[in-house]
């Protein structure tokens, strides 16, 4: 044999597969992140010259404080819920639908033409028609991607991304041209619905998050316990498998982004005649996009959902309370929600995997 | 619901002068260590120029004027206009955290200012540049810096050799609001310098900092050698002050930004109004009216002339150009005027009056054309 | 260390495996194992599927890193923690599943990951060229890999470990995809490699290649070395038993049945296969009821293709599936399900198709039937009950009947699969491969549970690799060849090497029993 | 004639943070890591250049800590995807949240501390970043301006774009980048240090895109600090990479096409051509659609993304 170099250390740190743990372990450890992840917070709040124990204490008070308050951290729950409720659809199948964004725009752009056209119709009809024309607004506008993933294998994580954008440009045309309010004098603005055309109000909050929470039961049921549920989940794990268990993986996909980018739409519906009265341009806001955060820490659970997306609220809530009292800049909530997510994600790794370090039970 | 208020500043009979002597307004009086301000900004104060610095150069003006301590102050920064939901948190925030009157200082702020208007009837809202107001505790505030474009055209109309001045543009034409401010500024260059043309470039919005250097880059490239502005950013000054030309600022003094190409701006000093308005809720004699102040009321101006750089001679053509518009005997918009698609507006001996000022200038003067 | 590197220098050992345990997660892959190959030897490894034998070979390669346990390359104790400790150390590996990278030419495959600098194409190709003609391969370093066929990726992978210089040449179940003549090459390489005095180990399934090329046998059984032996000293039933670990018998009953009558008559059928290539070329025959109808070739033959269409699952090109007369080609899926019509196919990572990886045993007993029951909902009780009734009867070990499936071990998948198939009823069953990886019991197992549904009249197609099984088992036997149909003969009278003739593309005229 | 000129000029320099977010992508997305945080970092690495050029009135500076302040960006992501295994998607999309906010952050507090009303960059360094004016060169009619009237920020993507291209493309370690991105297990068996390759073209990536964010905060605002700068190019920048059919080379082309679209409304001429501005601002989008579909259309196994994409690599998986 001809000479070769020798190493003969072990490696510094390996990675291996670990015994899966348990329901109540994984949640241990999901615990253990959070509280990690407020420690970071905690730390880098201190690095700035904050108290961080007050500040938490500022952002609990913020989305709780008063009536008023919970009412708000409500709204800002409602669309991430139904969106993320949307998106988790689409994840079951191993869809990536980045594209809730879009879906929800296209809803609010469907249902707020009857908002603003037909609003003369009566009340109760109204809202159907709007609640249906943003099913469909959004649940085409999902349809796309499927398509051409069922038919061609299109990469629909760039595909729904770039319809985000198409979508969220239709808002500015239609704002400055065609939907243009004939009032406002020139100024580029969508007209704000009449009362007519607004989402009802239940315990002072708009009716969505009524919505949200059938929602989460729908959701849930369809899933766990419907054929299509189930569908949903044989396609994901493989289309050889589906296809040979005789089910028509092509219509399942589209069916599975209709409803996926429908609940998105229906939540462009929602925030559009429910909390912002008229067709924005930021009906959507970035909310398609924390979607699949929620969506992806909830491990597609519909009931944890519906409880971290309650999280993000508070914090987004209680942070722009932080701004007034402390006069903190807005923008260190998003600071703060980067690294409390960082965290958590990193922690995910230790549900499945471990390391070993030199030394510690490898071989030598 | 929505009721529309079909509302110009006018048509609510806005005194568009100093307090007339009410006794006992809408609202009682409001002892000054209870009044609590909330202040909701599209941007950051820090920002250090342009237009949330602007207002809120005006709201530390109003507070040292009246004494009023930092607690009193609630400001929301960075709310997005565009964006009702944001908008009406940080509203009901103020609200929950004890406000008695709230300054909303953009115009997209305004259809939900309406909204919550209904809903507290005993708190002031007070919005900044819109249209809508109710006449008891919503109100309307804006000034006539078209009379500050106006001088400052004339400061671009003699420093500019090649006779192109471009005009970064917020919004197109059917926007009274910055249409106006065009013509106003083109019919100062217009007084001085009848040769000059002044070419237009729209955004499409009022805050876009890219877009606007972008606008700013294709006039310089059309030949234009001073660049003013009805948008948010230094951008266009500090294009200009890049390419070696000049330009007319907007919202504050943004010499600051681009000394050398800055020949002045046309600011605001909303302080007057916040003065103005906290003062009467303290004195009891809030009467819901809108505001509409002009320079006489030190509401707008030019920014101190960049001597260094101005062409000589500005400063009297301006001096003598304010003293008129100051007694009153020019209003801007006097007379007949030609519009760019060769019609006329206006009646000779008259001026056009404020409803149409703010909300029905949707024609160019002669030498605008819109690029 | 210092003695047993004595020892290794006296033996002359290229490699000395001393106590290697491995495990993922709960699963102990490798338990305990010692291990020797000497340079000019080749050492064959032996085990059944899931035994450990890749996992042991991939610790050599650097994939994976020992729990426990040392190794030692030509007396030197080692510590390989990446492929790239291995090829520094002369440790070449030839995977079970090709590591090639699709969209590269075989010559940038080749080139990868190597130390040497970078070179001009042109002085890469040659220097390729030659290598390969130095060992009689045939290649062409600018094809890419996506247009490659099975045998001429294999070619890439051995230039691979050629071109690194490897003194240690591992390759893992290289055969497994290569035609007689293929493999008779490659043993020629093997052969050369080894006069050189390199030390080869080679994994595969087949016992008479074991015999072929080995000096010496290793033999895993469950993670755990059982014994090494000369290759001289022993034979292919020693072999097995020690594999499987108790003496077996090896005789499988073949019941007569009456009353045949055709149920399915495939006629003239062509396929493309997802390369665009004729997967299957004009076949036809007819598949009685209460027979065993065998398929044998090399894999990769048109197996997949058949069964497939059948299934409903491909576009077919030409021809007509008749189902009691009644052409099937254009139904679906599930209509043909409905029809009685029953496919379980075994591909190679076993969940592929027929299983669903992440349910549980339940879940998976619906896949065909959830359809049955009114309503939206799914029934989940006549599965559950169904679930617990197999883990009776075909004796699956199984924590529970939700545990996903992917977590049993290959045998019991198996079991699964093919006991849900058979409670479906079906009146044809076809069954690809439904004993591979099993442990000689379990087979027998399955055997039965085939003579049973054929007994009870169902037509079965039984596509299988052992020509022995498939003689013993099947009433006729049907032969392809690159998608052809070689002939079909009586399993009675016809012999192994006529079988053997018939798959490397010789027909043989007037043997076809099919009337 | 001149008008067209100043078009293509000006495409260029709006097609330049382009190309540096583009180029920053390519270089994951190589390495198998589809990095939807592009955004994040550029406005990462923008606060930092400023920051740094406003401090220390050096660009060489400020360059440097826009490339290590991208490339911080890219190590957090790095970590949890290549070590921690975490989801590319929900990393990068957390990625941009971070980055956005704590660019925007860092600027409003050091607006309020150092007591500035406003930030501007050092003279020294607006003068450097004004556009080049080569004498003898700059001068020559039409070629002179066209090619050598830029700031240098367009010529060092260019350079970067080229070196990025011969990387990839004719050094040995550029090909085991791309088996890693194609097909990391196959890589990893010939040898290839997988996880140092992914770490090396992550971090290097991102420190590209920092630099991008640089350019939008020191030249786009004229040198004044201002709140998101980056204002979306991050994302048209994922787009343009399909665009670009993943290759640095036809980036440079991509980015100045769409630097065009991005002001092409302001070049055109209003009286003849009325378009809404709307159109303009969705071409890109609706052109990258496009050639997503017709290449996935024509099954290109080249010229598309690299097929490990979105998927973490771990050794003893199975
Ligand atoms: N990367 C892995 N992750 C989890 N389990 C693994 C992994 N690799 C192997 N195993 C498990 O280790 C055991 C041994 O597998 P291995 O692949 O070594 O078997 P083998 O003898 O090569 O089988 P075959 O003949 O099928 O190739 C099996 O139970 C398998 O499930
Ligand atoms: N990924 C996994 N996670 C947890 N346990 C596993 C995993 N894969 C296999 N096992 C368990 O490890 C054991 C060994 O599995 P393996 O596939 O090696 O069995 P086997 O020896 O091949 O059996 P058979 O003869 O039935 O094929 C089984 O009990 C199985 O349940
Ligand atoms: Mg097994
Ligand atoms: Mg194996």
């Amino acid at each position: 044999m001809s000479e070769r170099t020798l190493k003969a250390s072990e490696p510094f740190v390996r990675t291996v597969k670990r015994v899966e743990r348990s329901k109540g372990g994984i949640f241990k450890l999901r615990i253990l992140a959070l509280v990690l992840a407020l420690v970071a917070g905690g730390l880098f709040l201190m690095f700035i010259g904050f108290n961080p124990f007050a500040l938490y204490a500022t952002i609990i008070s913020g989305a709780f404080r008063s009536e008023m308050a919970v009412q708000a951290t409500v709204k800002i729950m409602i669309p991430l819920l139904m969106a993320s409720l949307g998106v988790t659809l689409a994840f079951k199948m191993r869809f990536w639908n980045i594209g809730a964004e879009g879906q929800i725009i296209m809803g609010a752009i469907f249902s707020s033409y009857f908002a603003l056209f037909h609003n003369d119709w009566p009340h109760l009809l109204l809202l159907a028609v709007m609640f249906l024309a943003g099913f469909l607004g959004g649940g085409l506008w999902g349809l796309i991607p499927a398509f051409f993933k069922a038919k061609f294998n299109t990469n629909e994580t760039l595909f729904t991304l770039m319809l985000n954008y198409i979508a969220l440009h239709t808002i500015s045309f239609l704002r400055d041209g065609p939907w243009k309010d004939p009032e406002s004098s020139g100024f580029p603005k969508i007209a704000r619905f009449v009362a007519n055309a607004q989402l009802n109000k239940v315990f002072g909050v708009q009716i969505g998050w009524v919505i949200g929470l059938v929602l989460v039961a729908i959701v849930f049921i369809y899933l766990k316990y419907t054929k299509q549920g189930y569908e949903i989940s044989v396609v994901g794990e493989s289309h050889a498998t589906a296809r040979y268990a005789g089910m028509n993986v092509q219509r399942i996909i589209l069916r599975t982004m209709l409803l996926s980018g429908g609940i998105a739409g229906v939540t462009g519906m929602v925030q559009s005649s429910g909390s912002d009265m008229t067709l924005a341009a930021s009906v959507a806001g970035g909310v398609g996009f924390t979607a699949i955060i929620v969506a992806w820490l909830a491990d597609l659970n519909p009931v944890s959902i519906l409880v971290i997306s309650f999280l993000f609220s508070v914090l987004e809530k209680g942070s722009s309370v932080m701004q007034s009292t402390y006069g903190l800049s807005t923008y260190s909530a998003d600071v703060l929600q980067g690294i409390i997510l960082f965290f958590v994600l990193g922690c995910e790794f230790f549900i499945r995997y471990k390391f070993i370090f030199r030394g510690k039970g490898g071989a030598r | 619901g929505t009721k529309t208020t079909p509302t110009t500043p006018s048509s609510t009979a806005a005194p568009t002068t100093a307090p007339s002597a009410t006794t006992g307004g809408k609202f009682a009086a409001i002892a000054k260590g209870d009044i609590k301000v909330g202040v909701i900004h599209i941007g950051n104060p820090a920002d250090g120029s342009g237009y949330t610095y602007a207002h809120d150069q005006g709201i530390v003006a109003m507070q040292k004027e009246l004494g009023l301590a930092d607690n009193q102050i609630i400001r929301k920064n960075n709310v997005n206009d565009t964006d009702p939901t944001a908008t009406e948190t940080a509203v009901r925030e103020c609200i929950e955290e004890g406000a008695n009157v709230i300054f909303a200082t953009s115009w997209g702020y305004m259809d939900t200012m309406e909204a919550l208007a209904e809903e507290y009837p005993e708190i002031i809202f007070s919005h900044g540049t819109g249209y809508k107001s109710n006449g008891t505790n919503m109100n309307n505030y804006f000034g006539r810096i078209y009379q500050a474009r106006y001088l400052s055209g004339i400061v671009a109309g003699m420093k500019t050799e090649s006779n192109l001045i471009g005009f970064v543009a917020a919004m197109g034409q059917d926007n009274s609001e910055v249409t106006g401010g065009i013509n106003a500024f083109a019919m100062g260059v217009y007084s001085v310098n009848p040769d000059a043309k002044v070419y237009v470039k729209v955004t499409n919005s009022w805050y876009s900092p890219s877009e606007e250097t972008n606008a700013a880059k294709a006039l310089l490239a059309e030949g234009c050698d001073v660049i003013a502005q009805h948008v948010d950013t230094p951008n266009p000054q500090l294009e200009a002050e890049k390419a070696g030309v000049f330009g007319i600022g907007y919202n504050s003094d943004m010499s600051k930004d681009a000394p050398k190409a800055t020949l002045t701006s046309a600011v605001w000093n909303w302080g007057a109004y916040y003065t103005w308005a906290v003062e009467k809720l303290i004195d009891g004699t809030w009467e819901g009216e809108n505001y509409y102040g002009g320079m006489k009321e030190e509401m707008v101006d030019i920014s101190p002339l960049n001597e260094s750089i101005v062409a000589p001679g500005t400063k009297e053509a301006v001096e003598k150009a304010r003293a008129t518009i100051l007694d009153g005997t020019f209003n801007v918009f006097d007379g007949v005027i030609e519009t760019n698609d060769g019609k006329t507006v206006g009646e000779a001996g008259k001026t056009l009056d404020d409803g149409t000022i703010t909300g029905k200038i949707n024609w160019y003067f002669k030498t605008v054309t819109l690029k | 260390m210092g003695e047993s590197m004595t020892k290794a220098i006296e033996s002359n050992y290229a490699i000395e495996l001393k106590g290697i345990t491995k495990t993922f997660g709960s699963v102990v892959a490798n338990s305990d194992i010692n291990l020797t190959v000497k340079c000019g030897e080749i050492l064959a490894l032996l085990g059944e599927n899931g035994s450990g034998k890749t996992t042991l070979m991939n610790m050599l390669s650097g994939i994976y890193y020992p729990d426990k346990g040392s190794i030692s390359v030509a007396g030197k104790e080692v510590s390989i923690s990446s492929p790239t400790d291995a090829i520094e150390l002369g440790i070449g590996m030839i995977h079970q599943h090709f590591k090639l990278v699709e969209v590269f030419s075989a010559m940038d495959n080749i080139v990868i990951g190597t130390k040497e600098k970078h070179l001009k194409r042109k002085v890469l190709k040659e220097k390729i060229l030659g290598i390969s003609e130095r060992f009689g391969l045939e290649i062409d370093p600018e094809n890419k890999v996506y247009n490659m066929s099975v045998s001429e990726k294999q070619t890439v992978e051995i230039m691979k470990v050629l071109y690194r210089g490897a003194e240690i040449l591992i390759l893992d179940e290289p055969t497994a995809v290569l035609t007689p003549q293929e493999t008779e090459k490659l043993f020629a390489i093997l052969r050369k490699m080894k006069e050189k005095g390199n030390a080869i180990i080679i994994i595969t399934h087949k016992l008479n290649e074991v015999m072929a090329i080995s000096d010496r046998v290793a033999i895993l059984r469950k993670g755990h070395h059982v014994a090494t032996v000369m290759t001289s000293e022993t034979n292919e039933k020693q072999l097995t038993e020690l594999m499987v670990g108790r003496p077996v018998s090896l005789e499988i009953n073949r019941p007569e049945t009456v009353d045949r009558n055709t149920v399915l008559k495939v006629v003239d059928l062509s396929v493309e296969n997802e390369h665009g290539n004729m997967g299957l070329k004009n076949v036809s025959f007819s598949l009685k009821s209460g027979e065993i109808l065998g398929v044998a070739g090399i894999a990769g033959s048109g197996q997949k293709e058949l069964c497939e269409s059948i299934a409903g699952l491909m576009d077919i090109k030409e021809g007509a599936v008749l189902y009691n007369k009644k052409n099937i080609i254009g139904m679906s899926p599930d209509e043909i399900i409905d029809l009685g019509i029953s496919m379980s196919f075994v591909p190679e990572d076993r969940l592929g198709m027929g299983l669903v990886g992440s349910m549980g045993m339940v879940e998976n007993m619906m896949l065909k039937s959830y359809k049955k029951n009114p309503g939206l909902f799914v029934d989940k009780k006549p599965a559950r009950k169904l679930a617990e009734e197999l883990i009776e009867k075909l004796c699956i070990v199984t924590p529970n009947v939700d545990m996903p499936v992917r977590r049993m071990s290959g045998g019991n998948v198996q079991k699964v699969l093919l006991g849900r198939e058979i409670e479906s009823k079906p009146n044809v069953l076809i069954t690809a491969y439904p004993v591979r990886g099993l442990d000689i019991n379990s087979s027998y197992l399955i055997y039965d549970l085939l003579n049973e549904q054929k007994e009870k009249g169902v037509a079965v197609l039984f596509v299988g690799e052992d020509l022995d099984v498939l003689l013993e088992l099947s009433d006729r036997i049907m032969v392809l060849c690159h998608g052809e149909l070689k002939g079909i003969v009586d399993a009675k009278t016809t012999t192994k090497e006529e079988l053997g003739l018939m798959m490397t593309g010789r027909s043989l005229e007037g043997v076809d029993s099919d009337e | 004639m001149n008008m067209f000129l100043n078009f293509l000029t000006a495409a260029v320099l709006a097609g330049t943070p382009l190309l540096f977010g583009t180029l920053g992508e390519i270089m994951n997305e190589k390495s198998g890591h589809l990095n939807l945080g592009v955004e994040g970092m550029m406005a990462m690495g923008a606060c930092a250049g400023f920051m740094a050029g406003f401090l220390t009135d050096s660009l060489a500076l400020a360059v440097v800590a826009a490339f290590a302040a991208g490339m911080a960006g890219a190590v957090v992501y790095a970590i949890l995807t290549i070590t921690f295994m975490a989801n590319q998607n929900v990393t990068g999309l957390t990625l941009t949240i971070f980055g956005v906010g704590i660019s925007n952050f860092v600027g409003e507090y050091m607006l309020t501390s150092t007591k500035t009303t406003s930030m501007k960059l050092p003279e020294n360094i607006t003068l450097q970043l004004a556009n080049l004016n080569i004498p003898g060169l700059s001068s020559i009619p039409v070629v002179g301006k066209l090619l050598f009237s830029y700031n240098p920020f367009v010529y060092l993507g260019i350079a970067i774009a080229i070196l990025c291209g011969f990387y990839l493309n004719q050094t040995k370690l550029g090909l085991n980048l791309r088996a890693v991105g194609e097909n990391p297990g196959a890589a990893d068996a010939a040898g290839i240090k997988v996880t140092k390759l992914k770490y090396l073209n992550v971090l290097l990536g991102g420190g590209i895109c920092g630099i991008g964010g640089a350019y939008c905060s020191m030249v786009i605002n004229g040198g004044v600090w201002m709140n998101n700068s980056v204002n979306g190019l991050g994302w048209i920048a994922v787009a343009l990479v399909i665009f670009a059919a993943w290759s640095p080379n036809r980036a440079i082309f991509g980015s100045f096409v769409f630097g065009a679209f991005n002001i092409l409304k302001y070049y055109l001429p209003k009286d003849i051509i009325a378009i809404p501005n709307a159109f303009f601002d969705m071409l890109p989008f609706i052109i990258t659609a496009l050639v997503l579909v017709m290449t996935s259309i024509r099954k290109e196994k080249e010229n598309s993304q690299p097929a490990s994409c979105g998927s973490n690599y771990f050794r003893e998986e199975r």
